[in-house]
């Protein structure tokens, strides 16, 4: 086993421990914020330990090319959603966790909370 | 005869256009088909007395059999001739009978229709040629039947003349295909060349069955007689033509036709007889009550079609002379009976027999030809109606099984109908003038021509009866089927038969005479009377219909749950048993080893199943169906369908920018169906579901040799030029599925466009103020 | 032509191949897509700023790995440990890129989360996991991330 | 959704997704990919623009009307099954050049097809998802 | 010669696209449908008259060979549909001409339309089970469009019922299209009958031949599937209606006609006692459906239902007699039944109402009419010489000489009931005279409708009296196809070659 | 494996079903996607299932590996699964409309009057 | 095999399952809308995880190819999710 794969095995290993411990994040966080905190950047830190596992893995250049181009996209996608469910959330006035400390941000509308969907 | 039958055809169809460029003249001119027809006929006589038959044949569907072959022999001659001469009396007369009417042109065109579908039928020597003018002639008199169409009852008359002799005719062509199959031809003439093979085929009796229906029912035999009186409905014309010259023969014609290759047996002579009979006997009883001229008269019909099925029924030769006879008889007197009532209607406003009394002040040209046809329809001597019925009791005399049961009830009958025939030709027109909403004068010449030359006809056929014996001997014989010669005399000498004519006329004149009483005392029997099988024939109708909504009500409620959980109990209930007889259900014969993420994702699968099921708002619902879609995506990947899996992912992802768009507009979710309903329907799902299992295992238990893998494996490259087999099956090897996909596509986009679009411009024309 | 060469950037990384045939394969491909399609993309390219990128980036990295065990212990300990809370950023950014980026960057490091951004634009609000100081964590946003981005963005 | 986050990356994600689009159109014959999927990525493109930036957004920058991207993508699926036609093989036949060009690789008719699925693929879901948003947002 | 086998998929193809891109003007699009109806209509003769003589046609797309590419086959069956289904395309195109409101010729019904026709040419020709599905969803999607098109609230419920049944056709079919490749490693319809005959008979092939009976059966509207049919069939402009009533359950009984005479051959013992007893129901359940009915729309829908019953029982008895029987049903049926719909539409169009409380004097009204609804309306209740009578003919003695008494019996019945129902629109909507109350007459048909409502419809009736007139033909026809169909061997080798027979 | 999957196979088929038969016809649209699931899945397993990898033909190689999943299934499903994408789209539109006509998305209430 | 093969083979992929199942447990318990969402969004990425270490199981990076257009398109699905929640409030 070369140095690269272990390399390699090392990273997708992180990565899939990494990935354990945001959908662990999912299930353990009080509430959505925090569960959204949790997710979106343990999970990205997963996705990309595992994508360098592969651009190691692989004695290619186009795939090195196309998993550090994937980490990109991870990059530039993930934040985006848990932005839009933040926001959204808030918006929603879905209850926070009774321990949160400060709140700065200032409800948009009526602050009703109300359920879209029940 | 081919060519005489289409030529009246397209006349027909000129007629209403002919009456509309020379109005009355039309009629006349009309009237000249059928007569040269009559004239052309009729120079057959002597040959066709001397045993000559002519027969002409066009092949219609060779290989079925199916000819329009036709046959000029004694008895289609016979029936020719009253078809075409009765005929055009009555295309004469309708025209003027009917004047000033709009739609005049139609009747006559009608008429002459009817007349080509008759000359047809009775000339036709092909079963299935025959059946088709047989079914031309009922569809063509539910046409008749109904023309006065602004009457309720009219419609209702002529609907059930219609499917009473409409569902005759089904059995009619069921038992011609068994006959044909007995026979091993549709050809009458081979068929009665055959005639032993054919009543010693296990066939026989179902044929024998069916066509008898067929010939009941359009010869309006007892208990198919109701719709007959009904009929009366239609105008005097149609009623003379009809319904008691042609089409109500026709009946008897097939059973005379027949008898060569059906008759003679036990059966035929059993049912055929006391059908005939009964009907007789029925026919009359009921006639005698009547106060309508034409009920009279259509009643008196019914008994004597009765007497005419009973002697072919009898099928002696002496039977079968009275027949023909008979019917040439009925033809002339009865034709001009129900002309004259036509004209007593037209005349005075009335048909009641009751307030009639003293036209023939007023129509002494009608009351001449009334009181021939009468007095031959009483029987009276030297007109053909006596002659007629000294054959009758004569046949009768000599019937083989049942003398003494028929000879009474022929009697009897005739009495009555001598008390009938003088109510309609005798009592009308004698003693004092009645009450009639019309000052009634003598009708024009092109009406009461047509009764007078019938009347003189009943006369003159009487007189010189002698002289169409030949051709009633010719008739008689194609009806047996073998050479035969019979004598027709005014005089007979004194014997039981005359002695029989005698009484019967007595009594017949008594009976008369008490017609007011006995009219009261059918009055009085009315209501029982009223239980015949007309009520039952109504009753049936409504009691269809309700059970028709009935079942249309439970079969098809309307609504989506019952209908889909009766297809897809039907699915359970077909393949369960076949699955659990014919599959060999074993464990899958490969990849029976599980790992860790795979059994994951099977579970993710069925979790987002249930969780879609059980879902409580319509975003948990559409995140549920989300895992599973995800659940199926990865299950495409650890398998090796990337392509699969990709394309997966992407489409979830569509479908939910699809849910999220539609999601707001569509209503909440709510539980509405009660528990026991989704116990039922759990249970039906979890029945699906195992039928789907099974029928998986199933095919896991072999294993798939399949040559499509390999050589896709194998050609990809070389022959198509792409490493991606899946993608070069897509667009290469089973383009065609992709073409027609991409179809769909592109359809169900126009679909959610037009469906959205249409709405929006509905809406922006509501906006505008236009009608939506 | 930002945008051109961004998207042969982006061709020649997603196909992997670098080759001249490659290069011009994206060149057509960006082109068309330009052209055609009037892709929305107008900042122009600046060469200079590559270093100060490259800066960023590595800066982010190194905040992304640091905190690696911090994720790990706030994941596993218990609820009651947590003090989370959303503090108001008020933002020297002016430019939407650079917003963005700094929110995404925000987001994608341990403990924080951007949930928005005021409509006038003037303020980042960010959900922590940890907010023990309001003030000491909006400094600590703006010191890292917001300085590094401003060099780069703007 | 109104956001400045996501107006902003949407600038930048737009023209990679349909870049990537495109890649996986053309190498779907030899990768996984193809018409389907390109066809379908390309048009989360402008669904993604559509939605951050408004149905009138994505329009501008269409090409086409999306009825004539399905009304083009059919008749080019058909064209490339009539050259198989017009060179008197049967429908649909598998025909391929002989030079090797950019992007597209060796020009061949089921590429074509494959392109037409593309195209009309695009049409079918910006057709959809754009007529309802429009709904949506009316 | 094998270019006649896919253009009745490319020409209409070709035309949806062309209706598709030349949207914005309806004139252009008028003429672009009309010249592409009539193009498929002439492509359509010509592959009728290819295959008159007996040859199969066969072609392989992408010249892949069968069975690894999709096979179009064109046999006399195969091809007289297709035919018929041209024609029928062609007159609701000239109808619709007038039929139809600007607001849903706008909405994309012309291309609706030929992609309808595609799918339905595509499902007649294909020789391949899961092509045939692809052709299904076609024509399906198409006519849910066409069935929802206008969005009124009736036609969108029935849509919705339609849309949901079809739905779970299809399910059931790809799952048996995926089951039976999963046991015999084929799609060829004739490399399916090949490998079938290497099975023991009665195994799993008859377990998933169920499914297959049961999805054709939705489609066929055979009894107890048939419920969608005249839920929705009633709501859509009559010309769709037309075209739907003629068309769309005929291709199910055509699937199953193919199946079971090409692949499922060796289950007739259990599909055969099935299938009669399907057709019973389906013809009894039917027509007392139409009586219950006072909507003259929905009395000709439940009329469909009865009709296929009559087609099933040719099916069911299997003799060739009966199943020239059946092919003659189809045809014939095809061409009076799409017929009446459009005089439903003229009837609307001229008396105000489709239900037959408030129509009357039609008769006065219009003869013409009144002579374009006699001619179909009497064919349908099988009254000779029209080709209804022919067709029931050929029934009655296949089962009749097959020795089944009984299900002649119902057919017989049936056919009274039948003429009972037609009776009974004549009677309510011809004859009765104009109910008061039910307003001011609507304007007399100018001269344009007429040539467009009533010139198909009298058209259709020509083709009616003339298969009745001239029933030799198309018995002949008839009989043709259903000793191609019945000889399975000729198909395999057509679409297999020599060696496909032996191995 | 197969056991399993035609296990879930037969829950999506059960759920799908069960689904149908609920008077809210939005459940009816939901039964609809599980049924499609089902179908793709089933069709998917017929082909029997592989761990050796897709059907590609390696850089170098003339053939596929024998071992490699069948791809004609594969192809069927895409069919399949695009095929139901665009039937889903219309269904749900259908439905939407139907329900904003109807005013309600209880099917029960929908039997047609006339 | 490798063993790199062999780890993500038996250990990567079912660890990664075992996330699959708790985040299954928050799509399901919920409780509220956002929840699910979030839970759908791991769902997605987790996807990504699970097809890059599935080409390093398989040694085959057509794999990588699914991971990038998961990436690419799995926040899409939840950005329309959050429009959804916001717009309906
Ligand atoms: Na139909
Ligand atoms: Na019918």
């Amino acid at each position: 086993m070369s140095l690269r794969d272990l390399l390699a095995a090392a990273l997708m290993l992180a990565g899939v421990a990494t990935a354990l411990l945001a959908a662990f994040g999912v299930v353990r966080m009080p509430d959505v914020p925090t569960r959204m905190s949790a997710t979106s950047k343990a999970s990205t830190l997963a996705k990309m330990c595992v994508f360098l596992a592969l651009a190691l893995a692989f004695d290619d250049l186009g795939v090195a090319a196309r998993s550090l181009a994937a980490v990109a996209f991870v990059f530039l996608t993930a934040p985006l959603a848990a932005h839009a469910i933040g926001r959204a959330a808030f918006a929603l006035g879905v209850p926070l966790f009774p321990g949160t400390k400060v709140n700065e941000m200032p409800r948009r509308n009526d602050g009703e909370g109300c359920d879209p969907d029940p | 005869m081919i060519a005489a039958v289409l030529t009246t055809i397209a006349v027909a169809a000129l007629a209403p256009l002919l009456e509309r460029r020379l109005g009355r003249r039309a009629a006349p001119l009309l009237a000249l088909v059928p007569a040269g027809l009559f004239v052309s006929l009729a120079r057959h006589v002597p040959e066709v007395s001397a045993g000559g038959v002519r027969t002409d044949s066009l092949a219609w569907i060779a290989e079925l059999g199916v000819s329009l072959s036709f046959r000029l022999d004694g008895l289609s001659l016979l029936m020719a001739l009253v078809v075409t001469g009765v005929g055009a009396v009555v295309l004469l007369y309708a025209g003027s009978y009917m004047k000033g009417h709009p739609r005049r042109g139609n009747l006559l065109g009608y008429l002459l229709a009817f007349l080509a579908a008759m000359l047809g039928l009775v000339l036709s020597d092909n079963l299935l040629g025959l059946f088709v003018f047989w079914e031309a002639t009922s569809l063509l008199s539910y046409v008749l039947i109904g023309f006065e169409r602004e009457k309720a009852e009219v419609r209702a008359s002529a609907l059930q003349a219609l499917l009473v002799t409409g569902g005759g005719g089904l059995a009619l062509l069921a038992g011609f295909v068994l006959l044909g199959q007995a026979g091993g031809s549709l050809e009458i003439g081979a068929l009665a060349a055959n005639a032993e093979a054919v009543k010693a085929s296990p066939l026989y009796l179902p044929a024998l069955l069916l066509v008898l229906l067929g010939a009941f029912t359009k010869s309006a035999q007892v208990p198919f007689h109701f719709w007959l009186p009904d009929a009366m409905a239609a105008p005097a014309p149609v009623s003379t033509f009809l319904h008691s010259a042609t089409m109500v023969k026709a009946g008897v014609f097939l059973l005379a036709r027949l008898h060569p290759t059906l008759g003679g047996t036990p059966e035929w002579t059993g049912i055929v007889t006391t059908v005939g009979a009964a009907t007789m006997l029925t026919g009359a009883l009921l006639a005698v009550g009547q106060r309508d001229l034409k009920r009279l008269l259509a009643y008196s019909t019914v008994s004597a079609l009765g007497s005419l099925v009973m002697l072919v029924g009898v099928g002696t030769p002496a039977a079968l002379a009275a027949a023909m006879v008979l019917l040439l008889a009925h033809a002339l007197y009865k034709g001009a009976l129900f002309l004259v009532a036509g004209i007593v209607d037209h005349e005075t406003g009335t048909r009641d027999v009751a307030s009639l009394g003293g036209l023939f002040r007023a129509l002494p040209v009608t009351a001449v030809a009334a009181a021939a046809a009468a007095f031959s329809m009483a029987g009276l001597p030297p007109l053909l109606g006596f002659v007629s019925k000294e054959l009758l009791y004569d046949a009768a005399l000599r019937a083989s099984p049942a003398p003494l049961l028929l000879v009474p009830v022929a009697v009897g009958s005739n009495m009555l109908l001598v008390a009938v025939a003088l109510s309609v030709g005798w009592g009308p027109f004698t003693g004092r003038a009645g009450e009639t909403p019309k000052a009634p004068h003598e009708a024009p010449a092109a009406m009461w021509a047509g009764p007078l030359l019938l009347g003189l006809g009943s006369l003159a056929a009487g007189l010189f009866s002698g002289a169409i014996s030949p051709f009633v001997s010719a008739a008689a014989a194609a009806a047996l089927g073998h050479p035969y010669g019979v004598k027709l005399e005014v005089w007979h000498g004194f014997n039981l038969v005359l002695a029989k004519s005698l009484v019967t006329l007595v009594v017949g004149v008594a009976l008369f005479a008490a017609r007011g009483r006995i009219r009261s005392l059918a009055g009085r029997l009315a209501p029982i009377a009223a239980y015949g099988p007309g009520r039952l024939y109504r009753a049936g109708l409504a009691g269809l219909v309700r059970f028709a909504k009935g079942t249309a009500s439970v079969l098809s409620s309307g609504s989506l749950r019952q209908d889909l959980r009766i297809v897809l109990g039907a699915t359970v209930v077909l393949a369960a048993p076949l699955l659990l007889t014919r599959a060999v259900l074993g464990a899958p014969d490969a990849l029976r080893s599980v790992r860790p993420l795979e059994a994951v994702l099977a579970f993710l699968v069925v979790a987002g199943a249930v969780a879609t099921v059980l879902a409580g708002s319509r975003l948990a619902a559409v995140v549920a169906l989300g895992v599973t879609g995800f659940g199926v995506a990865l299950l495409f990947l650890v398998f090796g369908a990337p392509d699969l899996a990709m394309t997966q992912f992407a489409v979830e992802t569509l479908s939910v920018l699809l849910f999220v768009a539609v999601l707001r507009r569509l209503p909440r979710l709510q539980s509405r169906s009660a528990p026991r309903a989704r116990a039922v329907d759990a249970l039906l799902a979890g029945a699906v579901g195992a039928v789907m299992t099974g029928l998986v295992l199933a095919v896991h238990a072999e294993p798939l040799r399949s040559r499509l893998a390999p050589f896709f494996r194998e050609s990809s490259l070389a022959l198509a030029k792409g490493r991606n087999v899946v993608n070069v099956i897509l667009v290469d090897f089973r383009g065609l599925d992709t073409l027609g996909e991409i179809t769909v596509l592109g359809v169900a986009a126009l679909g959610v466009f037009s469906l959205v679009r249409l709405r929006l411009s509905s809406r922006a024309a509501a906006a505008k103020g236009d009608r939506p | 032509m930002g945008t051109f060469a961004f998207l042969v950037f982006a061709w020649v990384a997603v196909t992997g191949e670098v080759s001249v045939a490659n290069l011009l394969e994206g060149a057509v491909l960006a082109g068309l897509l330009v052209l055609v399609l009037r892709v929305p993309l107008r900042r122009r390219f600046r060469l200079e700023k590559v270093p100060k990128a490259l800066g960023l980036l590595l800066y982010f990295l190194k905040e992304l790995l640091l905190s690696n065990a911090a994720v790990a212990r706030i994941l596993l300990s218990p609820a009651s440990s947590l003090s989370p809370g959303i503090v108001a950023v008020p933002l020297d950014l002016k430019s939407d890129a650079g917003i963005t980026v700094l929110a995404n960057l925000v987001t994608l490091t341990p403990g924080t989360l951007s949930l928005d951004v005021s409509p006038d634009r003037t303020t980042l609000y960010v959900h922590a996991l940890h907010v023990d100081d309001p003030d000491a964590f909006r400094r600590e946003v703006k010191e890292g991330f917001e300085r590094r981005v401003k060099e780069v963005f703007e | 959704m109104r956001s400045l986050i996501l107006a902003a990356a949407t600038r930048v994600v737009f023209p990679l997704l349909l870049l990537f689009s495109v890649f996986l159109l053309f190498r779907g014959h030899n990768e996984p990919g193809g018409g389907f999927v390109g066809g379908l990525v390309a048009a989360t493109a402008y669904a993604l623009l559509a939605l951050t930036g408004g149905v009138a957004a994505a329009r501008r920058v269409l090409p086409a009307r999306p009825e004539v991207l399905i009304g083009t993508g059919l008749l080019a699926a058909l064209a490339s099954g009539l050259v198989g036609l017009a060179a008197g093989r049967p429908f649909m036949t598998g025909l391929w050049g002989d030079v090797s060009l950019p992007v597209v690789g060796k020009p061949g008719t089921p590429v074509l097809f494959d392109a037409g699925v593309y195209l009309t693929v695009l049409g079918v879901v910006l057709l959809i998802l754009l007529t309802l948003q429009e709904e949506d947002e009316a | 010669m094998n270019t006649l086998l896919v253009l009745p998929l490319l020409v209409p193809l070709a035309t949806a696209a062309a209706t598709i891109l030349l949207a914005r003007s309806p004139r252009a699009v008028r003429t672009a449908s009309f010249a592409g109806a009539a193009a498929s209509l002439g492509a359509a003769v010509a592959l009728l008259g290819a295959t008159r003589d007996g040859t199969i046609l066969v072609t392989q797309a992408g010249a892949w060979e069968a069975p690894f590419g999709i096979s179009l086959v064109a046999d006399r069956f195969a091809a007289a549909m297709v035919l018929v289904a041209a024609l029928l395309l062609a007159a609701v195109v000239v109808s619709s001409i007038r039929g139809l409101d600007g607001a849903r010729e706008r909405a994309g019904y012309h291309p609706l339309l030929h992609v309808l026709s595609m799918g339905v040419s595509g499902a007649f020709l294909t020789g391949d089970l899961f092509n045939l599905y692809v052709w299904f969803e076609v024509m399906l999607m198409s006519s849910f469009v066409l069935v929802s098109l206008g969005g009124e609230r009736a036609q969108l419920q029935g849509a919705l019922k339609y849309v949901v049944l079809n739905l779970v056709s299809s399910a059931l079919f790809l799952a048996g299209a995926g089951l039976l490749y999963g046991s015999i490693g084929t799609l060829n319809m004739a490399g399916a009958a090949v490998a079938l005959r290497e099975l023991p008979a009665q195994g799993l092939p008859s377990v998933v031949a169920s499914l297959f009976l049961l999805a054709f059966g939705i489609k066929a509207a055979a009894f107890p599937l048939f419920f969608w049919l005249p839920a929705s069939y009633h709501t859509p402009p009559m010309p769709v209606a037309a075209l739907f009533a003629g068309l769309l359950t005929k291709v199910g009984v055509y699937a199953l006609v193919r199946v079971l005479t090409l692949v499922f051959v060796r289950d007739t013992a259990f599909t055969g006692p099935l299938l009669l007893a399907v057709a019973a129901l389906t013809m009894v359940t039917g027509v007392l459906g139409a009586m219950a009915q006072g909507d003259v729309r929905k009395v000709l829908s439940f009329h469909i239902v009865s009709q296929i019953g009559y087609m099933l029982m040719g099916l069911g008895l299997g003799t060739r007699l009966a199943l020239a029987g059946t092919v003659f049903y189809v045809l014939h049926h095809i061409v009076v039944k799409a017929n009446l719909f459009l005089v439903a539409g003229a009837m609307r169009r001229a008396g105000g109402s489709f239900s037959l409380e408030k129509l009357g004097s039609l008769l006065a009204r219009s003869p013409l009419l009144a002579a374009a609804f006699l001619v179909p309306a009497v064919s349908l209740a099988g009254l000779p010489p029209l080709s209804g009578f022919w067709a029931k003919y050929l029934l009655v003695r296949a089962g009749l000489e097959a020795g089944n008494g009984t299900i002649v019996a119902v057919a017989l019945a049936v056919s009274l009931l039948t003429l009972f129902s037609m009776t009974k629109i004549w009677n309510e909507a011809f004859w009765k005279p104009a109910p008061a109350g039910a307003g001011a007459a609507p304007a007399p048909l100018s001269a344009a409708e007429r040539a467009s409502l009533l010139g198909p419809v009298l058209v259709l009736g020509a083709i009616t009296v003339a298969i009745g007139l001239g029933a030799g033909v198309l018995y002949r026809f008839a009989d043709a196809a259903a000793a191609q169909l019945l000889d399975p061997e000729l198909y395999v080798r057509a679409v297999l070659g020599a060696r496909g027979g032996g191995t | 494996m197969t056991l399993l999957l035609a296990l879930a196979i037969g829950v999506l088929y059960a759920a799908g079903t069960y689904l149908l038969l609920r008077r809210s016809a939005i459940r009816v649209v939901f039964g609809l996607a599980l049924l499609g699931y089902a179908s793709n899945l089933l069709v998917f397993t017929a082909g029997r299932l592989s761990r050796e990898g897709p059907p590609i033909v390696p850089e170098g190689a003339v053939a596929a590996a024998a071992t490699s999943a069948d791809p004609l299934p594969q192809a069927l499903v895409l069919t399949a699964i695009v095929i139901g994408f665009g039937v889903q789209a219309f269904a749900l539109v259908l439905l939407k409309r139907t329900c904003q006509e109807a005013g309600t998305d209880d099917v029960d209430a929908m039997r047609e009057e006339g | 095999m490798t063993l790199l093969s062999q780890l993500a083979l038996w250990v990567g992929l079912p660890a990664l399952g075992l996330a699959l199942l708790l985040t299954l447990f928050r799509i399901v318990k919920g409780p509220t809308l956002p929840d699910r969402i979030v839970g759908l969004d791991l769902l997605g990425t987790l996807g990504i995880s699970i097809a890059a270490v599935v080409a390093l199981s398989a040694r085959d990076a057509v794999y990588l190819d699914v991971a990038i257009v998961l990436a690419l398109l799995a926040f899409l699905g939840t950005v329309a999710f959050a429009a959804y929640l916001e717009r309906s409030r």
